[in-house]
């Protein structure tokens, strides 16, 4: 089964209004050329998910410079000014969400959860409108999973069959985004021409839609 | 000895052998300077580490490896990465034994507010509230006063990071430890006042059992 | 040809080249037997891999590779194992294109009872309820009685293992949809009559548009 | 960090009436050396949450059958006759969960959620005396996080630090208990001399307190 995806394609499939999980934390593991496609292409009022807005010029605060991401939801928005000049303005949504209840609503959905219960968060703003639970005299907030039409995730290496390995800190987001999307889209440094050793795939080719191998990152 | 400094120093001195650790941007991550030789202190780094290291040598940066901050970092021999479910999991499933983070504000109950400052300032609250309310023992680092204005409050006006998980407070003047009846001066440093900490805190202060900060 | 090779092959013909699949213990095991050379099914094992292969050799089992059964298998070329967790996010979270497993009952509605005689047989569920819920297409593969007592009943009377998630049921009489209005006979075998399967069916069928189901 | 533990040390460790989370699918993974001390403590009226009963002289059924066992979550236990004929008899409390849940259920423990909302076991027994809650118009149960006392995992092998990697699929339900328990106890096969290497961990070692080192597996 092949899965590499040209640029062409990817420009075609995905649309604007889409939603679009980001792979990458501070842009360690984010796949900047993909970024670079949607950027060329214009394709805009996309809502993004990513732990954080990136850097004004690096990431998905790219989408944000060219005017491309209706709404935003990441943990943090704090490197990238522009994204809060945005949001200030009201030109850009973002909704903040606890980095470790992103997390998991990402995994829950990937997992078929409708959501979690996470103490995160009780007694502060984030519980506003939330469902709060109580369990053995324990609150929680009801946090719901979290899915998206497209994830754009970046790995070390993939194997002919599509499963993927990543690199240090750069797996962060990847793995879970890779398990809660509709098509799933990996650029990738290399494609190795071996199957990966079964121990350490990290992703199960059974996730990964399309494979854009490359030795430019864009960074 | 400048003011973090002391309080990076007096912070270093909770830390025991096996502990795992996170240490918050800024401040906090001065601790790691004044960790003992002699004890395994495992540093834990939000975006998907254990066994945080000593920044790389000029020109041994990886790209791919980098703390909660973006910064470049190093791995330690016997460290792991993992993705950020399971980074979150360890944290929230009390698995960290001591986070240490700034404020911008704390309170008697031990509440904390971090993230935010309304129409002001709105990074985020990133890993924060999770660390706050997952990990067994919450140490705020922090200057006394912000520009002389307490920081120490009665209750938090900020919106809340996490509400009642602060357990030991530790600034240039002293350790404060957040009790059920409030919180309570446990140490004082041997050059400042009495009166200069009651002054500088807004929270009513237990001060009736202290002992002299160690400050070296 | 017996029933159960029958319903294995015509199971197989619906796997398509890049599924994922889930082939429960006995019956739809067979399954694996018949899939076409020319395409590539990835059978996932609920204990924790994906890229089952055949039996292994007499001699060459491996203690740490077995399937849900607990039987000694092989792992495929491009395979991998994971945790319970993860096997169970892959189920629970659509990513199984088809399951395909036994039942004691089944019903109009689609509904599946497969785990438990109340009284006189308590295995348990083990991992089909998950299937049944999680993955994409719900293959039922059974013969069409037990000892002559219908299987594919209006209501299903034993404790369930899902509530309307069937989609299809193969037997070795045909090949029957489950839609809204009830069940349809899509494929009957060449060699049975219509009245016999109407007969040896409790719950209602609907037999308007049936093909001739392809034995071979 | 020394975490070597012996077999007298273990046995005085464990309690009678101890909750213990025991690794392993029908036995593959599952430390049979530690069930062993624990048969030969007699250290009984013990819970055991564990995927299923093991076979009458394997596993978890060692304790089962030395009549040790009060109750036992399980999501089956069709492979031990001697389970269901004491479950029969009322003098073993069986409660069965389904596979995909008590996985969840332990991982969510561990990830300090107090439980998750799972569409599996909707409309079926499975649901009695559970919350039922909807979410976007689809009914999932709450299902609450399970911990125990004691977690008894097999790995493959371990690093001097404690880190654990798994054989195949003996890895199964061993990482999630590692997650979700007071006390880890991980039997491996060896203890290699230097740290694994750092991409293909499964189990960071600060989640495990101790190891048993050995050959020697009972089975």
């Amino acid at each position: 089964m092949d899965k590499h995806l040209d640029k062409k394609t990817f420009q075609t499939m995905i649309k604007p209004g889409s939603t679009i999980m980001v792979g990458g934390f501070m842009t360690c593991g984010t796949p900047e050329i993909l970024i670079d496609w949607l950027v060329e292409a214009k394709i805009g009022n996309l809502t993004i998910i990513c732990n954080d807005a990136g850097y004004e010029n690096q990431g998905v605060g790219k989408l944000i410079a060219n005017n491309l991401v209706a709404r935003l939801v990441a943990s943090h928005i704090g490197l990238n000014p522009e994204a809060g000049r945005r949001m200030g303005e009201g030109s850009l949504t973002v909704e903040l969400v606890p980095q470790g209840t992103l997390a998991e609503q990402i995994r829950a959905y990937g997992a078929g959860l409708g959501g979690v219960l996470t103490p995160t968060g009780v007694g502060t703003i984030v519980e506003t409108g939330k469902d709060v639970i109580t369990i053995d005299g324990v609150k929680y907030l009801l946090e719901k999973a979290m899915g998206a039409d497209f994830a754009l995730i970046e790995a070390r290496e993939a194997d002919p069959y599509g499963n993927l390995v990543y690199a240090k800190t750069a797996r962060n987001f990847n793995p879970i985004m890779a398990s809660a999307a509709k098509t799933v889209i990996a650029r990738v440094k290399d494609v190795r021409a071996e199957a990966l050793d079964p121990e350490v795939v990290i992703t199960p080719h059974v996730l990964v839609d399309y494979v854009v191998e490359g030795d430019e990152d864009g960074r | 000895m400048d003011a973090k400094t002391i309080i990076a120093k007096r912070v270093a001195k909770e830390l025991r052998d096996g502990d795992l650790v996170n240490l918050g941007i800024g401040l906090p991550t001065l601790v790691a300077n004044y960790i003992r030789d002699d004890i395994a202190v495992h540093l834990q780094s939000e975006n998907g580490l254990i066994g945080l290291g000593p920044t790389p040598i000029a020109g041994q940066e990886d790209a791919d490896l980098t703390n909660a901050g973006g910064q470049y970092v190093t791995l330690k021999d016997g460290g792991m990465y993992f993705d950020s479910a399971v980074s979150f999991g360890i944290i929230r499933g009390s698995h960290v034994d001591i986070t240490v983070l700034g404020a911008l504000e704390v309170d008697a109950e031990g509440s904390l507010a971090s993230w935010i400052i309304p129409g002001k300032l709105v990074p985020g609250m990133g890993g924060a509230m999770d660390l706050v309310v997952g990990a067994k023992k919450v140490i705020v680092a922090t200057t006394h006063t912000n520009k002389g204005k307490p920081k120490i409050k009665h209750r938090c006006t900020l919106p809340l990071t996490a509400k009642q998980e602060v357990d030991l407070i530790v600034t240039e003047y002293g350790v404060i430890a957040v009790r059920e009846d409030g919180l309570h001066l446990i140490e004082k440093h041997p050059d400042v006042s009495l009166k200069t900490i009651i002054e500088a805190t807004e929270a009513p202060l237990h001060t009736d059992a202290y002992k002299t900060m160690e400050v070296k």
